[in-house]
């Protein structure tokens, strides 16, 4: 395998790079945090033609990788880039992509490259898990309409989002139906990063057409492949995050004096610094792995993206942590830009499984299958 | 060794119960909340008078300063019957705890009479000035600067994170009254009154949020301070930093203990019937942190006994670590069992007392956050172990 | 409560200390490990009527509680003591004062009491644990003669004991059987420890008189209570153990210089050494906990011994694999002592239930009764 | 990026397949095992001397010394290919690895070919003279004395640590030949032949058990060695010490990798089935494992895409640490996973290759003790942390 960016990718790297320095600085991440908008950013974005950067040509996009998504990715968690790029490219778009016919599919996946649409993934009800056999939300025909019925829970993007890929019961099939999110009774949570607010979506006696169910048939793994794909965007996202947190600790770390040196010269710190750093390598090799899986279409990708997010979840326990308790105080405080950063790290591990969870998959899918 | 207490020990706790179950706040009065650890409400500052009177604020102490001369297992069981009923003796803590000790143990008669009673009974609220931008680990390295000029000092430099000083009365600071003696000597304890010219208090918010505001920078811009404000001898405030936590010392541990309690009891409580209660690997921690909260107690039961026969117990140096780092490691259990659920801020767990201060710090990401003030402030964890390593096992510095 | 030693019991601790210094000194452990034997110091425990040091007095045994056999247990791990003072005194002993009649009992204890009888106590069956729903070791009436069926597995001094109290199941109940280890078949193994060997035991055909079935009735509760005893002599035996290495590793890192200093001033060696002085305080206050509840006959006997199997396990781990890394090579040689005290600790953690298995006992037993 | 190598690496692979298949030892000749790592025996020395006759012992080398040039890309698939068959190159790692790696590239030509073509062909044995007893960590601190006397060195000091030394041939000795310079100045690397007077081999056992014996400690008593037996240049030692692994320096994590993939493959076959295999608490131990080998493979593979990019790669500085403690984890997790299996030391993992060349470290138990030798020896774990601080995260020293 040739597992370095190519000299395009790293061209890449470094555009996205400067347009979120220029675009989305540390304080318009705090101007959300604290209850402003980021509108611009979005609009920068659809400018750039990013939401369809993976979507094929023929639908409006660029054409790209998903290892190039994942560059974009990896970014957008150096900077925390709030807004609706994670929900409606990651998920949305994920899922319209890997259910939809072909027909569907030249409908949606427009509207997203052009950023028409903004769009959203409902898929747990309570379990905090990507598990599918949790879903009991269902629908059923009625003439041309579909009836909903049941609760979505932890919907990133579910309160704002334009358009919420559903997963739902019909007769017996797991499916998807797009919903216009102002179908739907939202309750949106108050957040612990404000820069990726999640909601409860209550689907009861929502009605829309029945040419918005996605795909023909059973849609199980259509949905596993999508989820897959949200996995390894948290996961690369969580790198991009924990690479800043591990940049703004070492900097401190040379600077801060205390006892007449700069602590970065104490073992205890140059020891927590140096986990840091093998802790964000290994998410990120694993990360960008699953991006190649993914890219390829390789069959390890639900193996590949499960180890992501378990790496990227053990990355960022100790990052938030230790990376916290080397700044000590200033770190503590609000007006310092570090709990931007530790919030959104710990969004990414609360949501679609713990590193816990994913960890046990791995290991079931290997005991399984052999090593990858 | 034996598991329980002689009979009057206990004779002693059941006084103090019968005395809280009698005088404990009507929770119909007591709706006002305090809004930073300076600031008592009109109930509990009559509560805290009242337990000063009684001679329950501080058993340890003598009758004039709110005690009754108590032993060691006296305030252990005095504190047990506190932590299970939830009770705070004082919003203003440091107050309490550090500026009223010090000057009860090294203050003069008048500033015994003018600050240590009135903060004691709640008349008064106090904040305690030491760290500083460039002092926080290394205390010894303090630059505020206090110059005599007559009878007088000049105080010049800059406080941090001192909790509450926008709303207290009196700042206990320590100084450097001698700049040319080795670090830790030179260091003197001034009493400042806020509102001396020249104070200047900025509140400003911690990471838990944009309206979680206790700390304070505090400036001091040539503020004159009488010499009669001086707490001890000049040039001796090192000994009293020290020596502040004297009367209370050997209970200091129970904070962390009584804390790490009521966490575990309510994660216990949220845990209880769910799918998390039966997963196996949330058990296995569960029952680690578990055997944290009980280890903690023995060993400050250890400690107890060990000064009770005239020794010196070396526990002192790990229960802040281990008290610490385990309330750190509940919350974030609390928030990976939670999941998802963790996200919703205005989950609030656990039930309410009377004296529940603060609701910033009870959700249980804000408890996470929260548990990082207890590893990194009074001494980092890393420091802790560095205390440990070279004055108990006797490593080289 | 008074939870420090009083003035005889630390009298005690030195005795013992002084008498292990003498007789059981880490050449003894040594010569053990190469295949020697150490009858002598068993020979002066006996003398010293050590074996019934909790063994009522009217059955010959010095009548003290369980505190003062966890004072002689730590300084037993210390030393390593090899031979079948803890089989016997808290294996054995404990399962035939836990289910016997008196009358067995004043036949039994007085033996252990004396010297005169070594013993083990079978319960395993190849899960690991301490747990008795995994039993079934069979017992049958044959007129006067019970008759044996099954295996027995992992028990400590099971090919050298004179007795061993065997866990079996006799019409549904949960019963004791005194059998003398020459009638059954053994198969001792290669132990990692060779100063506490297991092996496992071929119940079947053998045949013992009816007068060596212990008890009345079903003894679920007192083997459970005998188990108990088993897993705190277990967990103060490994913190004296662990006491060792922290002790050994100290006094090298003050000694051995690298880069022209004690490796002790390194930050990294120093926070290694107060986690583990942490971890053997917080092992031994449990560790005697449990000893005071199993004095006192306190309902919090259970728990109390998991958490000290749980927190001894904790210690071991780190003691072993950060003690043995800060003596990096010197530790690493079979002529260093290290491995003896590191062989006996892990020894600890792998029989009657891992540390893992006794946190998630606590956590069920908090769970259902409240906390400790 | 993408996942599959070019078509001519994959010729490459297919090439060494097919030679293996044709000349891997026959089991029922290759019956004899080593007893030590300069210990080869005769169907091993044959098999090596054929691999370096038919180019395929180095390929990095030229074919003079047992290579053909290979690229990057097609030492990982040779490699590859070995550690699918759990083939060993040579039982004399460090004479192939390091002894005869530092004459190839720092001897003159005689040296070359008295002693490099011969250790590379497994016609002699070598060993490693660099730890000693005040040295360890601190290699620069080495105190061997060379002192020069006409046409000779005289060498007096100790070595330990030298692996296999009492079944070597030869020791490539780092000694000190100028003590007044600074430490890693001053140091040449010396030929010593074995069997010159003065030379005591005292072979000790390790951790393991009483009959393993590789190290040795190694004594020099006024040993003369002609000075045509220094390798490069006078006080040149320490860029030989550093240099000696450049051939395949980019291959080095290969080492942790696949041995850290042989113990999880060996581990999850005896887990399959068992009740453990749905015990949630080891699984989630064994997916961290399995994510942890994966990871090594990948940072090691970006490692060398990086090189073949002619860029500095900074991979290299975890992967060995993370590849060492991997090790010593999955021994640790197998062990507790077996539970009191575990003391029994006759219960040997895993299938034997011919290759397998030692038992003691082939139970569980006697796999986590050896895996502290990669957690010590060749720079501490705790050394490779504050290499990482340092020279990658650019931290103070």
């Amino acid at each position: 395998m040739d597992f370095e960016l190519t000299d395009d990718q790293l061209e890449l790297q470094r555009t996205v790079r400067d347009v979120l320095a220029q675009e989305c600085p540390p304080d318009l991440v705090r101007a959300v945090t604290e209850g402003g908008a980021a509108d611009e950013l979005w609009d920068t974005l659809v400018s750039l033609d990013w939401p369809g950067l993976t979507i094929a040509t023929e639908h409006g996009g660029t054409g790209y990788s998903w290892v190039e998504l994942a560059i974009v990715l990896e970014e957008f968690g150096r900077a925390v880039a709030p807004g609706p790029f994670l929900a409606t490219v990651t998920q949305f778009a994920s899922a319209v992509r890997a259910v939809a016919t072909p027909h569907q599919a030249s409908h949606w996946l427009p509207l997203v490259a052009s950023g028409a649409v903004t769009g959203a993934f409902a898929v747990d009800e309570g379990a905090g898990t990507w598990l599918l056999d949790g879903v009991s939300a269902a629908a059923t025909c009625d003439g041309e309409d579909l009836v909903l019925a049941g609760t979505k829970r932890y919907v990133l993007d579910g309160a704002t989002a334009d358009e919420i890929a559903v997963v739902v019961r019909l007769d017996a099939q797991l499916r998807v139906v797009v919903v216009p999110r102002s179908a739907l009774g939202v309750d949106a949570f108050a957040p612990i990063d404000a820069t990726s607010v999640h909601a409860d979506l209550d689907l009861d006696g929502c009605r829309v057409p029945v040419d918005r169910l996605l795909g023909e048939g059973d849609a199980t793994e259509a949905i596993s492949a999508a989820i897959d794909e949200a996995l390894v965007a948290i996961s690369v996202s969580t790198v991009g995050t924990c690479q800043r947190i591990l940049e703004l600790d070492v900097e401190y770390a040379k600077e801060r004096r205390q006892f007449d040196v700069p602590i970065g010269s104490f073992q205890a710190v140059k020891h927590k610094l140096a986990d840091m750093y093998r802790d964000v390598e290994r998410a990120r090799a694993l990360s960008y792995f699953a991006a190649l899986c993914l890219a390829e279409g390789d069959s390890r990708a639900a193996v590949a993206a499960s180890m992501a997010k378990a790496a990227a979840g053990e990355c960022q326990q100790r990052c938030t942590q230790d990376g916290l308790q080397i700044f000590g105080g200033i770190g503590y405080t609000w007006e310092h830009d570090l709990h931007l950063y530790l919030r959104r790290a710990k969004v990414g591990e609360l949501t679609f499984g713990g590193a816990s969870q994913h960890r046990q998959r791995v290991a079931r899918l290997t005991l399984a299958g052999g090593l990858a | 060794m034996r598991l329980h207490n002689d009979s009057a020990t206990e004779a002693f706790r059941t006084e103090f119960s019968d005395w809280l179950d009698e005088n404990l706040p009507d929770p119909a009065e007591a709706t006002e909340r305090p809004h930073s650890s300076a600031d008592t409400p009109a109930w509990a500052r009559a509560f805290q008078a009242k337990m000063f009177d009684d001679g329950w604020l501080v058993p340890a102490y003598p009758p004039e300063f709110g005690g009754r001369n108590a032993g060691l297992f006296e305030q252990l069981v005095y504190f047990e019957e506190l932590g299970r009923r939830d009770v705070t003796r004082s919003f203003n803590p440091q107050g309490l705890g550090i500026v009223g000790a010090s000057i009860v143990s090294f203050g003069n008669d008048q500033q015994k009479r003018d600050y240590a009673i009135p903060i004691l009974r709640a008349e008064m609220m106090a904040a305690l000035g030491m760290s500083e931008p460039n002092a926080g680990s290394d205390l010894a390295g303090l630059t505020t600067r206090a110059a005599i000029d007559g009878d007088e000092f000049v105080v010049s430099g800059q406080k941090v994170w001192t909790s509450g000083a926008h709303d207290a009365d009196m700042i206990l600071a320590f100084v450097r009254t001698d700049p040319d003696a080795p670090k830790h000597k030179g260091i003197s304890a001034l009493i400042i009154d806020t509102d001396t010219p020249g104070v200047t208090r900025r509140p400003f918010a911690d990471i838990t949020g944009p309206d979680h505001t206790d700390f304070n920078e505090v400036f001091f811009d040539d503020v004159r301070v009488p010499r009669k404000n001086l707490v001890g001898e000049l040039n001796d405030g090192w000994r009293i930093c020290n020596g502040a936590l004297a009367h209370e010392r050997a209970m200091l541990w129970i904070m962390w203990s009584q804390g790490l309690d009521k966490m575990l009891r309510e994660f216990l409580s949220e845990l209880r019937g769910t799918a998390k209660a039966d997963d196996p690997v949330v058990l296995d921690k569960v029952g680690k942190l578990v055997a944290d909260a009980q280890s903690l107690r023995l060993l400050g039961n250890r400690q107890l006994a060990k000064q009770q026969r005239g020794l010196v117990p070396a526990e002192q140096s790990i229960l802040k670590m281990m008290g610490s780092e385990a309330q750190r490691e509940v919350a974030l259990l609390a928030v990976e069992a939670l999941g998802p659920a963790a996200l919703d801020q205005r989950r609030v767990p656990g039930h309410s007392s009377v004296f529940a201060s603060d609701k910033h710090v009870v959700t249980w990401f804000n408890r996470y956050l929260f548990g990082f003030a207890g590893t990194i402030s009074g001494g980092t964890s890393e420091i802790q172990r560095n205390i440990i390593a070279e004055r108990v096992l006797g490593l080289p510095r």
